[in-house]
């Protein structure tokens, strides 16, 4: 095998592919990436439908594949298919770049987020500076689609839901200083920006920073969870879709293919958003409890939960599958779920191998494998516990009016997380 | 656009014509007029059916409505002056197609007091059962639009899962869902069918948490108040001197329902309260319209259990000819009085018809209730204002 | 350059500057801003410009990270790729000022422009042409991991020594403050 | 493509590709630094859409920044980037300031001519 490929894997080498000039794992890192978000956006398709179903009191998408599980495929392919209509003397050009703009924002983020301690693809130390940056440019997508669709109502709602992600981008900003505040509490006295470096400052503190000073972290959590259902323009604060007002704001005029990307956008920076909250105030890729309980013993109890969450949904799907109806025609569809279980099964039985393979202490590449296992999963079991917030959220909550929205950014979010900020910093000093 | 701002939108500016300029006095109109006419409807998704509101803004806020009403009249009134009186009975549950048995129960009403003849105690206690579970059928559809146009999806699907309930007793008992027909001049054609208060008692049974669901999601919902209180807000003069009536009147503060004031079937053998608001603001009429719905469920049950025996179906000729002369008889419909104006000459056909629906009275204060409010504000107040463009237009 | 893995890399390169990547990054980086600059000040409707100088921001921005200032980089994409671009778009929209896009573009005396600065190019070039011998070629190391901290040093200093630019930090962010009341009371209708 | 960094140490002879190509030196970025100063001057000059103008002098204040930047690397502390970070500032309050303007002006006047702004008081 060529020198570049080998000379990652050996165990020894504990740092991200990005910051170890690696360029080859590095792309195959950002693959990864690439290939886990679109998967999660098509479950976070399917999940979405059906939670929002059941909240409803409804099903939900049944009855493409066994219990909606193709719905997510037939969009795509539908989404594809369907013709692409460009309005009248609209700017061809803007009109195709916007939703770029909108992905290439969405997506860069994740070069940065920390799936574990050499599990990104590069740690920049200015992490959480080009997390805020990127994530500002993806407000220039939306508002240049407003403009290209050449219509009065998508100009209005590009620029409501513009101006609404700029004010909230402030209160974000300011909940995430707070946090990197925390970092700064140690030893040396100079926190850092990078996200592998903020979460490794966590372990150092032992403390999550959600509960470091009760209730200062929480309260800028509180601050950021807010601030990113408003950037990503979803639940309470999706005005720009507001059906009631404005048809269906910035992207009123786009269809098929392109309609898609703007929806890939807006998921793939709620996973994004949420990741960020996950590792700045959740202990990023941290098990619970990493200091407390940190005898092999449970080392090993926790490295189980990766392969008992997979038995369960195999287990979950299997009973489905026997409980479908037994008519002809649902038989493709028992066995399709009949084989998925088994997949899912064959996952978690792989998973269980690694964890007890992995417990041998010394470096063999099962350990190492089973660590980045257990990284990756605490980390997204997190990430899935806000993204179920945003369905929540939407089934729940009605719509804020355009001036409450601003008011509450610029009234109520901006001074409390500046009052955060100030009272974390006095208490930091006051501590340290 | 007002012709002002839009040549002057496609002036090439290099040409502007300097001469209203003098140079002293800057043009006032330019600077602070910036007025917009916008259309809302009438294919908008949330004006509840056909209704076209015409809103001068400036900027975003409402400067001043007019409502363009008309695209849904089937000249109902004037179609009763060639059908015999029963042969008109089945128009009448088209004109408030959401609360169509209070319609039967208003019109059959007013030909029996022109005719003065009383429909027996046991179909009143019949059409008070029906009545009332055909209001808090409205109520419900009125609460799930409503919440749909303030954002909120998920109270839709709970009140037509429970709304379909009473459907279910509609149809056993009259055969129809929507336009129920229930009622004839002098009576009810049905008798209750086997199960009918079996029925109506496993509904209240079953619809009480449902209702506590509702308050549950809504009533303290953060998000709700602030896009409910002191919104579209009107004072009691003012519903008096508009004329609006209804949950609108109660929710200003006026004790007024018809049920209590001029007690018509049998009303008055019931005990129930009339909710009212304090500052009649879209909150109020919320909370009016939810504590109605607990009354309506009251009364229903004093009804079923109170039910006499006897003729469901009175005196009354094969062919109905009311004596010559005119008669006003009101009911309280869900959305406020319904009224009935029938000038008999004697012969099989009324001479004049003419129906007072609550929509169209409350319609007028949609102007009063919006000045000054934003544009999201107005999809919120027609939703309280609740309207049927079917009663509206005639 | 990872100064983790190799610090000794450094010395190892006497002449020339170490950029981060390889050289050819620098061309394609620097073309790009050239090119799109030029975009900028042709194009005649103002989006495609604005669009055109967020590509030149960017491609700065890559260039700032070639001279392993990494937080200036952030802080050029956010407050003016981010900021100061949303506002320009903001304003284009507002004031829909596409519809002058059809008049003239350049005013009567471009030629006149045009060769001033082609005076003004003229003299660059001349000045880095003699100059080129006062540049020392030795290049310092520049550790990029602790860019940010050695800012901020300089910024606000350090345990309890004021920062060299303390003071001019705070002058800035009245300036700031002093453009924020500026824009508002012209742009509002009714103060 | 990797090689270079990967081999600590090693004398760099096998890169033949990379001896021939001349390294970068600060002389490099202040071309192109000149050349986007000179591209917003132009810019300046010669454009009528007062937008397009308040766009170039953004160019030319990128420009300096680069230069800033370029000396900074070249000595070696960072004086040069913290004052790029001022000019940043000053940079956004400045736009602030000329949209604010031009928005006022456009309200009164409908046009955003550089020509046709001759008035002194409107």
């Amino acid at each position: 095998m060529p020198n570049f490929i080998m000379s990652y894997l050996d165990p020894k080498v504990t740092v991200t592919p990005g910051s170890a000039g690696n360029q080859f794992w590095a792309l195959m890192y950002v693959l990864i990436i690439f290939a886990g978000v679109s998967v999660a956006v098509i479950c976070m398709n399917w999940i979405e439908r059906k939670a929002l179903a059941h909240f409803q009191v409804r099903l939900g998408p049944m009855r493409v594949g066994p219990h909606g599980l193709l719905q997510p495929i037939a969009d795509a392919v539908k989404l594809m298919i369907k013709e692409d209509i460009i309005p009248a003397e609209a700017d061809q050009f803007v009109f195709w770049i916007a939703p770029m703009i909108g992905l290439l924002a969405a997506f860069t983020v994740y070069t940065v987020i920390p799936f574990g301690p050499s599990e990104a693809v590069s740690d920049m130390n200015i992490g959480i500076l080009f997390m805020l940056g990127v994530s500002s440019l993806g407000v220039l997508g939306i508002v240049v689609s407003g403009w290209a669709s050449n219509s009065h109502y998508p100009l209005i709602g590009a620029l409501r839901s513009s101006a609404q992600m700029v004010s909230y981008e402030v209160a974000m900003g300011l909940a995430v200083v707070s946090a990197i505040l925390m970092t700064s509490l140690n030893a040396s006295g100079t926190g850092t920006l990078s996200m592998i470096g903020i979460v490794q400052a966590q372990q150092q503190q032992g403390v999550w920073f959600i509960f470091k000073f009760f209730p200062l972290g929480f309260i800028a959590f509180v601050i950021f969870a807010i601030a990113m259902v408003a950037e990503t323009n979803r639940a309470p604060f999706d005005l720009a879709e507001a059906e009631s007002e404005l048809t269906a704001g910035y992207h009123t005029e786009y269809s098929g293919l392109r309609w898609s990307l703007f929806m890939l956008a807006e998921y793939a920076a709620m996973i994004a958003v949420s990741s960020i909250a996950v590792t700045l105030w959740l202990g990023g890729w941290m098990r619970p409890f990493p200091n407390l309980l940190h005898a092999p013993a449970w080392d090993f109890i926790f490295s189980l939960f990766p392969g008992l969450t997979f038995g369960a949904l195999a287990a979950i799907t299997f009973i489905e599958a026997a409980r479908m109806p037994t008519q002809s025609f649902f038989k493709i569809q028992r066995i399709g779920l009949a084989v998925f279980a088994a997949l899912l099964g064959f996952i978690a039985l792989l998973l269980l191998v690694i964890a007890v393979a992995g417990r041998s202490a010394d470096m063999s590449v099962a350990a190492r494998f089973r660590e980045g296992i257990d990284y990756v999963y605490w980390f997204v079991l997190k990430v899935a516990g806000f993204m179920y917030l945003f369905i929540w959220y939407r089934a729940t909550w009605p719509r804020y009016r355009f001036d409450q929205l601003m008011k509450i950014g610029w009234k109520v979010m901006l001074p409390i997380s500046l009052g955060v900020l100030v009272v974390t910093a006095i208490v930091g000093v006051i501590f340290s | 656009m007002s012709d002002r701002t839009s040549d002057a939108l496609n002036r090439a500016p290099s040409d502007v014509d300097r001469s209203n300029l003098d140079l002293g006095t800057p043009d006032k109109t330019y600077l602070d007029s910036n007025e917009l006419i916008i259309n809302m409807g009438p294919q908008h998704p949330a004006t509840h059916g056909v209704l076209r509101v015409i809103l001068k803004l400036d900027g975003e806020k409402v400067l001043g409505t007019e409502c363009v009403i008309g695209y849904l009249h089937r000249g109902v009134e004037k179609i009763a002056e060639n059908r015999t009186y029963t042969m008109f009975n089945p128009y009448v549950d088209r004109m408030d197609y959401c609360a169509a048995v209070s319609n039967g129960l208003g019109y059959c009403e007013a030909v029996e007091k022109l005719m003065n003849v009383e429909a027996p105690a046991r179909a009143q206690y019949i059409r008070v059962i029906l009545t009332e579970l055909q209001r808090i059928a409205s109520h419900q559809l009125w609460l799930g639009t409503h919440a749909l146009d303030i954002g909120a999806m998920t109270p839709l699907f709970y009140t037509f899962r429970d709304r379909e309930e009473i459907l279910k007793i509609f149809e056993r008992y009259c055969g129809a869902r929507l336009t129920t027909h229930a009622f004839r001049i002098g009576g009810c054609q049905y008798e209750t069918y086997a199960g009918f208060e079996k029925d109506v008692k496993n509904f209240l049974a079953f619809f009480a948490p449902k209702i506590d669901e509702y308050e549950a999601l809504l009533t303290t919902n953060r998000i709700w108040l602030e896009r409910t209180k002191n919104v579209g807000v009107i004072s009691g003069a003012d519903c008096i001197a508009l004329g609006v009536t209804g949950p609108l009147l109660r929710a200003s503060g006026v004790k007024w329902d018809l049920r209590k004031a001029q007690p018509y079937a049998a009303y008055s053998e019931f005990d129930f309260e009339i909710p009212t608001g304090v500052n009649g603001d879209t909150y109020d009429r919320y909370m009016v319209r939810m504590k109605e719905m607990r009354q309506s469920m009251r009364i229903i049950e004093q009804a079923v259990s109170g039910i006499p025996e006897g003729p469901i179906m009175g005196k009354v000729p094969k062919v109905i000819k009311p004596p010559v002369g005119e008669i006003y008889h009101s009911i309280e419909a869900p959305k406020g009085e319904l009224g009935y104006f029938i000038v008999s000459d004697g012969s099989t056909q009324p001479y004049r018809l003419r129906v007072r629906p609550p929509s169209f009275v409350n319609l007028q204060a949609l102007d009063l209730m919006v000045r000054g409010l934003l544009v999201a504000d107005v999809i919120a107040v027609i939703g309280t204002i609740d309207i049927v463009l079917g009663e509206v237009d005639r | 350059m990872n100064p983790g893995m190799s610090a000794g890399l450094n010395s190892a390169i006497d002449a020339g500057m170490a950029p981060v990547g390889t050289p050819w990054f620098f061309y394609v980086l620097a073309g790009l801003a050239v090119a799109s600059g030029v975009a900028v000040i042709t194009r005649r409707n103002a989006v495609h410009s604005a669009l055109a100088l967020i590509v030149t921001l960017l491609a700065v921005a890559g260039l700032y990270l070639m001279l392993y200032a990494p937080f200036v980089a952030g802080v050029q994409i956010i407050v003016y790729a981010g900021g100061i671009m949303v506002l320009f778009l903001f304003v284009i929209m507002l004031v829909n000022i596409d519809r002058s896009s059809k008049e003239r573009q350049f005013n009567r005396i471009w030629p006149v422009g045009l060769l001033a600065a082609c005076a003004l190019l003229a003299l660059f070039v001349s000045a880095i042409a003699k100059g080129k011998a006062l540049f020392p070629d030795r290049m310092m190391t520049l550790p990029e991991s602790s860019n940010t901290q050695q800012i901020a040093t300089m910024l606000y200093g350090e345990a309890g020594k004021m920062g060299q630019y303390t003071f001019a930090f705070e002058i800035a962010s009245l300036l700031l403050l002093v453009a924020i009341l500026g824009a508002v009371i012209m742009t509002k209708k009714k103060i | 493509m990797e090689g270079r960094a990967g081999t600590p140490g090693a004398p760099r002879t096998e890169n033949r590709a990379l001896r021939t190509m001349v390294p970068i030196t600060t002389l490099h970025y202040l071309v192109v630094a000149a050349a986007l100063f000179v591209l917003g001057v132009i810019g300046v000059l010669t454009r009528r859409n007062v937008v397009i103008v308040l766009m170039s002098i953004e160019l030319i204040l990128n420009a300096v920044n680069l230069n800033l930047v370029a000396f900074s690397r070249m000595w070696g502390n960072l004086h040069g980037q913290v004052f790029a970070i001022f000019i940043t500032v000053d940079a956004a309050a400045e736009a602030a300031v000329g949209l604010g303007i031009l928005i006022s002006f456009f309200r009164n006047k409908e046009t955003i001519n550089v020509d046709e702004i001759d008035l002194l008081k409107w």
